[in-house]
């Protein structure tokens, strides 16, 4: 594939020798080997008064392990380029190597911030495979856990957004709230992050006294944390000054770029998978979709404020959820062994970040043949890979904050 | 490019001080301890019943079944003879020292051996060969080791195991299922093996389930 | 013995040596310093005595110096406790009473850290960078009126005073040594051969020397109305009720002052020199151990001046609010004037010091042993004395405060200085940062016109009262 | 299963396509030579009566005798997700036509199909590894990757010495364990 450069040693990026003596003192870190691309060749061409700024993989604000190789001129960002796979696990060829009930174990570290939005999907896609009927309950359960994980990230959200904006105290109250909702999911879940909860055909557990007492005691003060928020962010003129009109995009780059979610309907397009494919109850349940920047595309501050709806809006969900919970059972009855029919199935749920998806080929074994899994984060990035450009340096956090990668979901 | 601070920052600030005097919402954790959901499956502990007894048999279905592979099982075999063993030093801690002491150049102790005397594995490693390392034919590997050792050593089942890459617990689940093969030396000199006689009880079954299904012949 | 032949043993030639010349000076020094100072000792106070005002100098230097010291160590305390209570969190209590050893554990930290110089880096350049910036941030200390003179029985006006050295230039040597701190910030920055400490220092150097003007330019107009630039006077002209801090005649100068100061100390929401989520750590990312440990007192050694500089300008240095021999006056009584002298009461002193602390223990402990039973004598007797050690605080600070007027200078001027320092925390628990050009934009185009509106309203305000 | 589209796609692209249309739960796949994948798809992208504006996933898929690329979008106008699936790759050297042109935003997705299969996207301006370091030489999701194969081969030496010296690295040619029909 490679072939040797002249100008240098090959040099693998497992080698130890990287820095040689002869390179001590030379500034410019470019790649040993010759550009494989036009792109790649065009971006690591120097103008003058340009230079190469490595933010990452260790940097303190970059949602996780990623590395962007910024050109800037000055303060001035002139082109960037994500360089990913820090975090690769390969999770696709895991799951092609464990049968049906490990990968919901083997999904649930994709998106950490919300794990049950991660194994919604594959279970889904199993269902339709397996052709299994969930019951009722085990749907409104789903809906619950799930509305109140939503709650939760677009929590971390804020907190993310300031912190990364130099505001040190709304991460700490953002914690405080997630606390409570991580503490109430563990109740019926049993774990506190990557939770493993959603069985195919249902659910791990019912509900019980211990989640329906700290729901009660949340749902009463649901927001009184969050509403506060917002007036140490929302009015601060430093925090609008750095979002407004940093990140601008419009609804048909938007639609191009093949983002999802918040970031879409951000943008005007009002795509929510809830309701433009309706899966599990939410038909039934009465919401509505909060889209901003309709006239002209949205920009960092629309991303920050729509996220906030969302979270009135999940309230509204969670409110329903409860009122009107059929009883009954929580998990279909199905073989210990799963062995679906040979076939295709693909499932997608409206994520706190955008369409997850997932596409499952069977072979008849009970292991799956192929399995795909869509991160709305992974195509996300690209548009900060393409707001970023004419800005500073300081902004760049602001884009990337607003669009809020997760880096588990991104290197899958 | 209007600056004038405004109100937005005077209530940011006003909102900090109300905070500055609030109830905090730390926990001390040696002084107080979080009131933990009872269904936290956190707590890694092993469940016993009304009398005591531990409901673990060292089966091994969660080791296997982990997917990281992050659960160390030990315990003593149905007879009390040995000690069985399961965990990362069996998946991973053997090989990680053996790469370290590899990658410090000093010699590796093979420590597969260690807790029980060790064989000469080149026969076993000609039976290996001849069955090309394949793990479907383990009951014919294990007759033979048999054949060629008297008996089936802990050492050839851990080679074994580690070379055809079937589980431990699989393998010595197979050697204790059949009644010819053994676990210690025979006390007396092995009369002719009596699972020929079985293993043709077993096709004479499966020939007379295919004709009654209708199956044609079938490539076992 | 045995120890100490088996480690001679395994020492090294070098440890030979060294450890009984160690021993030689540890037990001989003391002895020597004794006989050298009985023998030189007079000669050398008639040289003292001699020019007093060198000595006076080099002592008052030492002392204010040496305070910067725990002035940092409280404020670094301070800033991480009062962020954590506003952030609903506890802060600081593992280490001493509520935390309060933190900071000081946290020199000794960074005492013992290695200092790590990065392999290209410009090495004299980065070993001399943060004693230029911490050499600066301590020499502000010279000037700063901490206490009041006493007031000289012939001129009637105040001399001398708590005060390093009260040059008569001392706003313009403030100023002057303020902005070398730029100097060490730049070249920390581009001498760790790291580009975010490089973008560090030169935003450094961009932000203060941008804010300087403004800074310098809105305590022009308070040299005019105060007449003097030294601290002291200007600290003299308000004494009495607050109404004449300069802060009610300079509003605006003192808000400018106060938003360029922020600029000045990097404190948020200008802190962008160290801004960590964008570069990594500023100018200071390839330090560590103890040149991190300057860096980073400096930083808090700044904020301490700058609130400093704010209370002796706008808000009367050591002066009290209230004028309390006025109200006396207008009430008819005069001034209580306590003559301290323990000596006069003889054998009552002895009686005082010997029985005091018992009595008063007993009493304050008697309500809590009988209050709850199940409490043991020995507890009721330790809150008892704890109590009394207040009370005889209580009591000691009340007549020091009447008796010595420094003193009640020194305790006014510490709390309006650690309430700005207070205030300037909790601007940083609060705020996000503000982004390098509308930093630029808002001194250039806000503050330096503001404070040149400023100068030329003080400027006809004076010609006009003059001109009636 | 919205009845109407099979009938519309049948009317439109039934010359196009290569195989039946299959319908199950709420998804609808469709069958394409990579040569007129563009043309279906700008079709179905710009035709105000289709509408599929939004492209939901691009996969790679390996089934052992050939590589498939696999799209799924959504459109306003069905309830259905419809899948398109480009089969009919060879697997000496499967290339198909980029998607940047209609969406910018495949370009990743691409990026990564290529690095986990080897599919070359012919018009994608960045079509290099996107999570394999730059110096791999091996396609991690093809059904005839082999990891000690490949692990030998890095300059790292293998992360575990026992898939190095357990089988010789020469003799194992690319075996393909596992295929499935549709």
């Amino acid at each position: 594939m490679t072939e040797q450069s002249n100008h240098r040693p090959h040099l693998s990026s497992d080698d130890p020798r990287i820095m040689l003596d002869g390179e001590i003192g030379q500034f410019e870190n470019v790649p040993p080997y010759p550009p494989r691309t036009e792109r790649e060749a065009e971006f690591y061409t120097l103008a003058d008064g340009e230079m190469f700024l490595n933010m990452g993989p260790q940097h303190p604000s970059t949602h996780g392990v990623l590395r962007v190789v910024l050109k800037i001129n000055g303060e001035q960002v002139v082109d960037l380029d994500p360089v990913l796979g820090y975090l690769h696990r390969g999770v696709e060829k895991l799951c092609e190597n464990s049968d049906y009930h490990h990968i919901i174990s083997q999904v649930d570290p994709l998106e950490y911030v919300s794990s049950l939005f991660m194994e919604w999907a594959p279970v889904m896609a199993f269902e339709k495979l397996l052709d299994v009927q969930v019951p009722r309950r085990a749907e409104y359960i789903r809906v619950l856990t799930g509305e109140l994980l939503r709650v939760s990230s677009h929590a971390l959200y804020q907190g993310w957004m300031a912190l990364d904006l130099g505001g040190l105290a709304p991460i700490l109250y953002s914690f405080i709230e997630r606390d409570e909702i991580v503490e109430m999911l563990a109740a019926i879940t049993g774990q506190r992050m990557l939770f493993n909860y959603f069985r195919i055909g249902g659910v791990n557990g019912d509900l019980n006294h211990e989640f329906m007492s700290r729901l009660g005691d949340w749902m009463s003060r649901a927001l009184k944390m969050h509403e506060t928020n917002i007036a140490l962010l929302n009015e601060n003129e430093i925090f609008v000054r750095r979002m407004r009109g940093i990140g601008k995009v419009d609804k048909d780059t938007a639609l191009r770029m093949a983002v999802t979610g918040p970031n879409l309907r951000a943008a005007g397009v009002p795509f929510d998978v809830r309701r433009a494919h309706p899966y599990s109850v939410y038909p039934e349940l009465e919401f509505d979709i909060p889209v901003r920047g309709a006239n002209g595309g949205g920009d960092s501050l629309d991303r920050y404020l729509l996220r906030l709806d969302e979270v009135r809006e999940s309230i509204r969900i969670i409110d329903q959820c409860l009122h009107n919970m059929p009883d009954g059972p929580v998990m279909a009855r199905l073989p210990r062994l799963l062995r679906p029919r040979p076939g295709r199935a693909w499932a997608a749920v409206e994520a706190p970040r955008g369409l997850y998806g997932t596409y499952a080929i069977s072979d008849g074994t009970d292991q799956p043949f192929r399995m795909k899994i869509h991160d709305p984060s992974f195509v996300n990035m690209q548009l900060v890979g393409m707001l970023m450009k004419g800005n500073l340096i300081a902004d760049t956090m602001a884009v990337m904050a607003s669009i809020d990668p997760v880096m588990g979901g991104i290197d899958k | 490019m209007s600056f004038i601070p405004g109100i937005g920052l005077v209530r940011g600030m006003g909102l900090t001080l109300r905070r500055f005097f609030q109830p905090k919402a730390t926990i001390k954790w040696p002084e107080e301890k979080a009131d933990v959901a009872p269904k936290f499956r956190g707590r890694l502990q092993l469940l016993y019943d009304e009398y005591g007894t531990l409901k673990c048999e060292t089966c091994f279905q969660c080791a296997q079944a982990c997917p990281i592979e992050c659960i160390d099982m030990g315990g003593v075999d149905t007879k009390g003879r040995f000690h069985v063993h399961w965990g990362p030093p069996e998946t991973y801690g053997e090989r990680r020292e053996e790469s370290a002491l590899r990658r410090s150049g000093r010699p590796v102790a093979d420590t597969a051996y260690a807790h029980f005397e060790g064989i000469d594995i080149a026969p076993l490693d000609a039976i290996l060969d001849a069955h090309d390392y394949d793990p479907k034919e383990l009951l014919a590997i294990l007759e033979e080791t048999q054949a060629e050792y008297g008996y089936l050593p802990v050492a050839a089942l851990k080679h074994i195991s580690r070379i055809t890459g079937a589980w431990y617990a699989q393998i010595y689940g197979t050697a204790t299922y059949y009644r010819h093969l053994r676990f210690e030396p025979p006390a007396v000199e092995a009369v002719a093996p009596a699972g020929q006689a079985q293993i043709a009880a077993e096709d004479g079954f499966r020939s007379a389930l295919d004709a009654a299904l209708g199956y044609g012949g079938r490539a076992n | 013995m045995t120890t100490l032949s088996r480690s001679w043993g395994n020492m090294t030639t070098l440890g030979k040596v060294v450890v009984p010349l160690l021993l030689l000076v540890l037990v001989g020094g003391p002895i020597l310093t004794i006989a050298v100072g009985l023998w030189v000792g007079p000669w050398l106070l008639g040289v003292l005595s001699s020019n007093m005002g060198i000595v006076r100098f080099v002592v008052a230097i030492t002392g204010v110096l040496l305070f910067s010291i725990p002035a940092a160590f409280i404020i670094i305390y301070m800033e991480l406790k009062v962020i954590a209570q506003m952030n609903l969190r506890v802060g600081p209590d593992r280490v001493g009473p509520a935390g309060a050893a933190h900071s000081v554990v946290a020199g000794l930290k960074v005492l013992t850290k290695e200092d790590f110089t990065p392999k290209s880096a410009d090495v004299i350049v980065f070993t001399w960078a943060p004693v230029i910036v911490f050499l600066t941030a301590v020499m502000t200390f010279l000037v700063i009126p901490f206490g009041p003179g006493f007031i000289d029985p012939v001129t009637g006006e105040r001399v001398g005073g708590l005060v390093g050295q009260d040059m008569n230039i001392g706003l313009l040597y403030m100023f002057a040594v303020g902005g070398m701190t730029v100097v060490g910030l730049l070249l920390a920055g581009w001498s760790s051969f790291n580009k975010y400490s490089l973008l560090g220092g030169l935003r450094s150097a961009a932000q203060v020397v941008s804010y300087e003007i403004p800074l310098t330019l809105s305590v022009v107009g308070l040299i005019l109305l105060a007449g003097t630039m030294s601290l002291q006077g200007i600290a003299n002209q308000q004494e009495g009720w607050f109404t004449n801090w300069f802060v009610f005649r300079q509003p605006l100068g003192a808000l400018i002052f106060f938003i360029a100061a922020t600029a000045e100390a990097n404190r948020t929401p200008f802190d962008l020199t160290e801004a960590d989520s964008e570069i990594v750590a500023g100018f200071a990312t390839e330090y560590s151990g103890m040149r991190f440990g300057f860096l980073f007192f400096a930083e808090y050694v700044n904020v301490f001046i700058v609130s400093a500089l704010i209370t002796t300008l706008f808000f009367g240095a050591w002066n009290a609010p209230i004028d309390i021999n006025a109200i006396l006056a207008l009430v008819g009584l005069t001034p209580p004037v306590i003559a301290l002298d323990p000596g006069s009461l003889g054998i009552g002193l002895l009686v005082l010091i010997g029985l005091a602390p018992v009595v008063l223990t007993a009493l304050f402990a008697l309500p809590f042993y009988l209050a709850k039973s199940s409490r043991p004598a020995w507890k009721a007797l330790l809150i008892g004395f704890v109590l009394f050690n207040l009370f005889a605080m209580g009591i000691l600070t009340l007549l020091a405060y009447i008796g010595w007027g420094w003193f009640a200078g020194l305790i006014w001027f510490f709390i309006k200085s650690f309430a700005f320092v207070f205030v300037f925390v909790w601007m940083r628990g609060t705020f996000p940062r503000v982004r390098i050009d509308h930093l630029m934009g808002f001194a250039w185009k806000w503050l330096l016109p503001a404070a040149l509106l400023n100068l030329f309203l003080t400027a006809t305000a004076i010609v006009v009262v003059k001109s009636l | 299963m919205d009845r109407s589209l099979r009938t519309r796609l049948d009317a439109r692209f039934g010359a196009q396509l290569t195989g039946p249309i299959r319908q199950r739960h709420d998804e609808t796949e469709i069958r394409l030579g990579a040569g007129d994948l563009i043309e279906v798809m700008t079709v179905l992208h710009d035709d105000p009566d289709w509408e599929f504006v939004v492209l939901a996933d691009l996969a790679g898929v390996d089934t052992g005798e050939q590589m498939q690329v696999v799209y799924h979008l959504w459109s306003a106008r069905t309830p259905d997700w419809l899948r398109v699936v480009a089969d009919g790759l060879p697997r000496e050297d499967p290339r198909i036509p980029s998607l940047t042109g209609l969406w910018p935003g495949a370009e990743w997705m691409e990026r990564e199909t290529y690095d986990m299969f080897g599919i070359i996207f012919e018009g994608n301006r960045d079509l290099r590894r996107i999570y394999m370091p730059p110096d791999y030489t091996s396609f991690p999701l093809r059904k005839d990757f082999y990891l000690p194969d490949d692990a030998a081969r890095s300059p790292g030496g293998g992360v575990r010495h026992v898939e190095r010296s357990h089988v010789p690295v020469q003799a194992t040619e690319r075996v393909v364990r596992r295929t499935v029909k549709a």
